[in-house]
């Protein structure tokens, strides 16, 4: 699934999260949390290795890592695109935008392109509903996305 | 506190931010400064003003002139002309839409004048990240007359008397809840925020956070006080580093100032609060679902009773309460009970936040009375329709809502109305649709985000939802029959009827309520195949209208099945049974001679 | 504790406080259908997710249906179970699940014996609605030598996560994904083999519909007992002829020993052996070794292991191998009786028999699905060969039975295939919870203290609590014993060690309730475990039968190390009759 | 920053912290107090506006009078800088001329706190910077 092979470096981060939240399964979420942001994503080596500290089951890591959204398996693009689908979004066009940007990239959504560059994701509300339709290219938001914009915002990133 | 003659408040929430409102801050003083204005003005981030739609937002104090959509370069000017010279930026200035008019001050603004802050009495007011501020608007003394005054159980009293209802979406009275809560014994209890806002276009908790955080963590301390728990949870969504990042604060001045910790305000009582991370479930906003996720296990409901006033976090009594009723609590103690009473409804007291968002003029957040029409909401604060058009349907409740028209215009909102006019309060999103909008294309949303977010437990939700969905699609794909309606209905009953919590539990609604008040439409997309808005694809009929086609071509070559043929130079034709809707030819044709039903 | 009054359609119902609707219906005979709802009583095991809606009720003044199977009862309470409401939901929840379920009853291997079948029947259900273009969830199939995975066909009634996770500690699976996707999956949706899963099998026996099966070696034996060219042997586990009848409608706890030797001569194996022989052969082994360790252990050394662990129960190595990788060296080096049969066989019987160990085919008849994995494992291979070729559950001995025609219960009563079908009352007692302990100390009593045991019997050691500790007094030394079975109740055993709770110098831990007579390849008991009950009774009436009731009594054993083993822990004994143990570390 | 340690302890630092915030509740209800509006064009300014502002807000803070000080525009009356507008609740707003901080001091103590009205009163009809734009 993952070419991701940990390292001992690797297992010593791992290590100082966990013990930081006291090896306590009951930390998990934030565990991940934690993980997710210093390796950007959670292979299963690093879920194995998480489970190994807290002395629980991977499947229970791997239970917790599919159910919520926030983490993710699989590295994101160097730029992470996040079109906002809450509903304010949506009713001025969220979905256009996301069907240009499926077909500007040719991925789908949750997908990356073949050379890293830009990785398309849906998120629920920003919350900067006075900007809809938002669009999140890294940190940086783009608000009143129109589908013939899509073009020229991604050229904008060049590597 | 230094004196300042002026302040200018500019709108550090996260849309505002967006837009590059911590620039405007840095550019403010930086201008001031070079003017050598530094005694005499202030520039102050605030909470967000809820005016989002005209973001970002800089208020200046005293004369409360509202500039709206600020730019970074603006900042000089404003400085230069209105801090120095005393003269206002026109053309900053928010413009009526109906009268085109300048308005100077936001009290002359229709989008303010209905409103009624008290859950944000503080957002867009104060600093959120210096507690000085808050302190100095009273806060703390609220907690502070409590313990110094007032037994747990005369606290609850009050709290009972004010009727305040939690503002998550249940509604259920926030005294009661306590009550109970305070009566089950336990050595260790809990006093639990749901900041897991995951209505999608409700941002009112955010806001709050973000705007006032110490008004929550004030709340949470009184309510720990009235049922016995020493200890507080945020649960909140990850996705809001900025909320997160002014509660950090906010607990670290507080726990400064002796006013969390051991023994507060020199008394017996000690408090602490600590953050806990949602990960993107929407589901966790369920209680039960809510504390397992807080456990560390994934985040699936569980069967009421227990509720965790009884057995919550690690079995422990646990009170829940959404960050918008604890915004309201400290208030209620401050101003008496009777006097929150007095606001709203019989049944529903005081204010509600709602995010006021869709083909509206004034997008943003509002806090009104309980009890205002919808009328009022959408044509006075909300300033109308955008663009003149003919208003269709609000959808209130997000995903467990439901749609109300024209007919509930002049329906006092409360809880009880909207639930019986079949949507609810849910977490206070209101979005506004117009003429444009296809109700089943809407509620079709709705359920891919109940599709999504359903946890899998349980099975009317995991597959009911699923197959709702299935059946929306096939009515927007015009393949759906007046027998798919039945069983929608049917579907949607059982769903409803059947499902562990609430989020299955209310999930149909968005389906039942279209299916009510928009029947004709559903009718028009399983009986002629139309969607009257032109919203479904796959329901449009593309023709050429011969006496513009030149014969161009143009569409030929777009047409990605080939359904358009043609002399050249001749009036060209659509194969319907071929063509696929995609609307290539449309958007290519030079004359305008697609035409689009 | 306080009583309630409630009414059940219209039936007046009186119950203690705590007590559910569905278990108050079922008090005046109402029978709520369930699906995810199970309940193991005598065994303390429930699952109660209130996930599959079914048992839904109504209750008067609530606003939605209740599951009856987590509702209590309050005072006053009305309740209907079959309103039209009612059935139209329970109708159409049903419903759903089935649109999300494949529907290849007709070949499915639980057809006939699934929930979710009986359940379409029992509410009349004829025809799907939506499932015109309905999405169904799907994954990739998994088949481990034990069991295998249709997830197509899962639930989500979560029984077998909680019998892997709660009961037996083991953790293998997880509900993984959400909403329409959710399953329950081993870490990273990978094969059980890959995952920490022991392969007990518990999970297969409580699985209301196909999505977990144990996996079919029925046809291998066949095609083995029709080639010629083969000699096949079986071996039978001593819990098999306990549990056999209740597959052909005996009452359970009806022993069957004569009629399934019977069964499996006219089905056609050349030799019907029993396990039990190697049962005895195990005992001299880990009872000699049991007596090295204490001797050397109150001899001062220092070095040795203790307290010993018994090895028969092969999902007990399997857990102990990913758990307990640093305790390697404390369980006995003895193989399993089922090991033990199979590399005599190929070696002292194939001599006997002058042919080459290819063309012996040893099956073996086990309550287990472990087995099936345990006889795959490379240790137990000789170039490639393994020592038991296949195993085959209980359940798979009957179906094989009937499909051969065979009217079981009027068989004649057969007896087994000499030399290795003779046995002691010590091998038979195998098949219980605290039965291996019970006939080592038989024999290590013996042959510690010299001295001639009064009485056989060791009730001290019987039972079917979860854990459970005795000391027996050799002759003035003390020697404490501890048995658990459930390998959750292994783990608390084991943490209890460590943590100096306990102190023992013999362990016996089966992963299976009740031992191997509650083994997953056994008829399934439903969670009722009076069956367990009169299997465990069933085997100490075989023991007490018997005439010879120790091992190191039973005069082929003796002669087996007369002719070709020597002594126990010989040098051929070391490399037929033991084997080492790998760290597997999965978690 | 140190700890609180009583209520009172919290009460007295709500005090101290109020003033800081006060132009803010202030500004929160307007019609409700007395406006005085400082012209502060290049015009005002050079004629010492400034200083008027600043006397007339150490004055308001001093007595605790409900008003409120802000800025405006140019009114129009150069001859008369600097000047200052006062509206008091329920009466029209009054502009005085060639206001100095004792002319500010004096509008404070006879208009604004008695009601008298004195010299410097700009007759004419003029029009606020409101109706003028």
């Amino acid at each position: 699934m993952s070419s991701f092979k940990i390292q001992d470096c690797h297992k010593q981060t791992i290590k100082q999260i966990c013990e930081s939240f006291n090896n306590n399964p009951g930390e998990l979420i934030s565990i991940l949390h934690k993980t997710q942001g210093e390796f950007g994503y959670l292979p299963e080596d690093i879920q194995r290795e998480i489970a190994k500290n807290l002395n629980i089951s991977v499947a229970k890591v791997y239970g917790v890592v599919t159910f919520y959204s926030f983490f993710t398996m699989t590295p994101k693009g160097r730029h992470a695109i996040s079109v906002c689908m809450g509903t304010a979004c949506y009713v001025r066009g969220a979905e256009k935008i996301v069907d240009e940007l499926k077909e500007q990239l040719k991925i789908k959504v949750g997908g990356v392109t073949d050379d890293g560059k830009f990785s398309l994701d849906c998120l629920r509300c920003v919350g900067a509903c006075g900007l809809a339709p938002v669009v999140l290219i890294g940190e940086k938001v783009y608000g009143r996305v129109e589908a013939n914009q899509i073009k020229d915002i991604l050229a904008s990133y060049e590597d | 506190m230094a004196q300042y003659k002026m302040h200018l408040l500019v709108c550090g929430g996260t849309g505002c931010r967006a837009s590059q409102s911590d620039v405007i801050v840095k550019n403010l003083e930086s201008s001031i400064k070079e003017l050598g204005l530094s005694e005499e003005a202030q520039v102050v981030t605030t909470g967000c003003f809820g005016f989002c739609e005209k973001g970002p937002i800089v208020k200046v104090i005293p004369d409360n002139t509202f500039y709206t959509q600020v730019k970074p370069e603006d900042c000089e000017e404003i400085v230069r002309e209105h801090v120095l010279k005393g003269r206002r930026v026109y053309r900053l200035l928010y413009e009526d839409p109906e009268t085109q008019k300048h308005i100077e001050d936001s009290k002359h603004m229709g989008f303010y004048q209905k409103q009624l802050r008290i859950a944000l009495r503080n957002c867009g007011f104060i600093d959120p990240e210096n507690i000085d501020e808050y302190i100095a608007r009273d806060g703390y003394a609220a907690i502070g007359n409590i313990l110094a005054e007032m037994s747990p159980e005369q606290a609850i009293d009050i709290m009972k008397k004010s009727g305040l209802r939690g503002r998550g979406g249940g509604g259920f009275p926030t005294g009661i809840k306590w009550e109970i809560a305070s009566k089950n014994k336990a050595d260790q209890k809990y006093v639990v925020c749901n900041a897991d806002e995951g209505d999608p276009g409700a941002f009112m908790d955010r806001s709050i956070l973000e705007g006032d955080p110490h008004s929550v963590l004030e709340a949470m301390a009184i309510c720990g006080y009235c049922i016995g728990a020493s200890k507080g949870l945020i649960y909140i969504r990850a996705e809001y580093p900025l909320a997160i990042k002014r509660l950090q604060v906010a607990i670290s001045q507080a726990r400064e100032y002796g006013l969390l910790g051991d023994n507060i305000l020199g008394t017996p009582f000690s408090f602490d609060v600590e953050l806990k991370y949602g990960a993107g479930a929407f589901v966790c906003g369920e209680e039960t679902a809510l504390i397992h996720s807080m456990e560390g296990h994934r985040g699936e409901p569980t069967v009421k009773p227990p509720f965790p006033a009884e057995k919550g976090y690690l079995g422990k009594p646990t009170n829940v309460n959404n960050v918008e009723t604890l915004a309201n609590i400290p208030v209620i103690y401050l101003k008496g009970a009777e006097w929150f009473a007095s606001i709203g409804t019989e049944k529903s007291k005081g204010t509600k936040v709602f995010a006021l968002a869709g083909k509206i003029n004034n997008v943003g957040l509002i806090e009104v009375p309980m009890g205002i029409t919808l009328r009022e909401v959408i044509y006075e604060i909300g300033g109308g329709i955008k663009g003149g058009k003919k208003f269709k349907a609000v959808q209130t409740g997000g995903p467990s809502g439901g749609c109300l028209t024209e007919k509930h215009l002049d329906t006092p909102i409360d809880f009880d109305n909207l639930l019986a006019a079949g949507s609810m309060m849910g977490s206070g999103g209101m979005i506004v649709m117009d003429e444009d909008d296809c109700m089943v294309s809407v509620a079709k949303f709705y359920l891919e985000f109940t599709v999504e977010e359903s946890c899998g437990k349980c099975a009317p939700c995991r597959v009911g939802n699923k197959r709702l969905h299935e059946i929306l699609e096939k009515i927007c794909a015009g393949k759906g029959t007046e027998d798919d309606l039945e069983y929608l209905k049917n579907l949607s009953y059982v769903i409803k009827d059947t499902s562990l919590c609430g989020l299955g539990q209310t999930s149909p609604n968005p389906v039942l309520s279209t299916l009510e008040h928009f029947y004709d439409e559903y009718l028009a997309h399983v009986r002629e195949r139309i969607c009257i808005a032109g919203r479904c694809k796959a329901l449009k009929l593309y023709t050429i209208l011969p006496d513009k086609c030149t014969g161009c071509t143009a569409c030929t070559r777009a047409c990605p099945v080939g359904a358009i043929t043609g002399e050249k130079r001749q009036p060209h034709v659509i194969d319907v049974d071929k063509c696929i809707r995609c609307g290539a030819c449309y958007d290519k044709c030079k004359f305008t001679a697609i035409h689009v039903q | 504790m306080e009583k309630i009054k409630l009414t059940i359609d219209n039936i007046e119902v009186e119950v203690q406080n705590g007590t559910t609707i569905y278990h108050a219906a079922k008090k005046i005979g109402i029978d709520i259908p369930v699906l995810c709802y199970m309940n193991l009583e005598h065994l303390n095991i429930e699952n109660r997710p209130g996930g599959c809606r079914i048992c839904v009720v109504e209750v008067e003044g609530r606003r939605n249906l209740a599951p009856s199977c987590s509702t209590n009862c309050t005072e006053g309470m009305v309740v209907k179970t079959h309103s039209l409401r009612v059935l139209n939901a329970r109708k159409t929840v049903l419903e759903l699940i089935l649109s999300d379920h494949p529907t290849e009853c007709l070949v499915c291997s639980s057809s006939g014996k699934c929930d979710l079948q009986s359940l379409a029947q029992k509410l009349g259900i004829r025809e799907i609605h939506a499932v015109e273009n309905a999405e169904r969830s799907t994954y990739r199939k998994d088949c481990s030598p034990a069991l295998n995975r249709d997830m197509d066909k899962c639930v989500m009634c979560r029984r077998c996560e909680t019998i892997c996770n709660d009961v037996q500690t083991v953790g293998a699976l997880s509900a993984v994904n959400r909403g329409f996707m959710s399953v329950v999956a081993p870490a990273f949706e990978q094969d059980l083999i890959d995952s920490p899963c022991t392969f007990c099998g518990q999970c297969v026996a409580v699985c209301p519909t196909g999505a977990l099966t144990p996996f079919d070696d029925t046809s291998k034996v066949l095609k083995a007992l029709t080639d010629p060219s083969k000699t096949v042997i079986v071996q039978t586990a001593p819990a098999v002829r306990a549990a056999l009848g209740e597959e052909f409608g005996l009452t359970p706890g009806t022993l069957v020993t004569g009629k399934m030797v019977a069964a499996l001569r006219t089905l056609g194996f050349d030799k019907v052996f029993d396990t039990d022989f190697a049962a005895d052969l195990t005992i001299m082994e880990e009872g000699t070794e049991l007596l090295d360790r204490i001797t050397r252990y109150l001899g001062g050394d220092k070095e040795v292991k203790l307290p010993i662990l018994t090895s028969c129960c092969p999902a007990w190595v399997n857990f102990f191998e990913h758990n307990y990788p640093c305790m390697l060296d404390v369980p006995s080096t003895a193989r399993s009786p089922q090991q033990m049969f199979g590399a005599i066989a190929k070696t002292y019987y194939a001599d006997m028999l002058k042919i080459k160990r290819e063309d012996l085919v040893v099956v073996s008849v086990m309550p287990c699905l472990a087995k099936k994995y345990e006889c795959q494992r490379d240790e137990f291979k000789v170039d490639g060969n393994p020592d038991v070729d296949f195993s085959i559950s209980t359940r798979e001995l009957a179906s094989l039975i009937k499909m051969a025609n065979i009217n079981f219960n009027n068989l004649p009563d057969e007896e087994f295939d000499s030399p290795m079908g003779e046995s002691t009352g010590a091998a038979v007692i195998f098949g219980a919870t605290g039965g291996v302990i019970e006939a080592a100390v038989r024999t290590a009593y013996e042959l510690q203290t010299g001295l001639k045991l009064n009485k056989i019997d060791f009730e001290e050691l019987r039972g079917l609590e979860g854990i459970r500790t005795a000391t027996i007094d050799f002759n003035g030394t003390p020697i404490h014993i501890g048995i658990a079975h459930q390998l959750g109740n292994a783990r608390k055993l084991l943490d209890g060690i460590r943590s100096g709770l306990y102190n023992f110098h013999a362990i016996e831990i089966m992963a299976c309730p009740g031992g191997c007579i509650g083994g997953a390849g056994q008829p399934l008991h439903f969670g009722n475990s009076d069956v367990i009950k009169a299997r465990f009774d069933a085997i100490y009436r075989e023991d007490a039968s018997k005439t010879l009731r120790k091992s190191h009594e039973n005069p082929y054993i003796i002669k087996l190390y007369k002719e070709f083993l020597g002594h126990p822990m010989s040098e051929k004994a070391h490399h037929l009759l033991h084997t080492h143990y790998f760290e597997k570390n999965k978690i | 920053m140190k700890k609180i340690k009583s209520l009172d302890d919290l009460r007295q630092m709500k005090k101290n912290l109020e003033q800081g915030m006060n132009i803010r509740e202030k500004s929160d209800t307007p019609e409700s107090l007395i406006q005085i509006r400082v012209a502060m064009a290049t015009c005002g300014i050079a004629a010492g506006a400034r200083g008027v502002m600043n006397t007339l807000i150490e004055r308001i803070e001093k007595d605790k009078i409900p008003a409120i000080v802000t800025q405006g525009g140019c009114m129009g009356y150069c001859y008369a800088e600097p000047t200052i507008e006062v509206k008091i609740p329920g009466k029209d707003p009054v502009v005085f001329g060639n206001v100095d901080t004792a002319v500010a001091n004096q509008i404070v103590d006879k208009y604004i706190l008695n009601g008298e009205l004195i010299d410097g009163v700009i007759p004419t009809n003029y029009q606020t910077i409101n109706e003028k734009k």
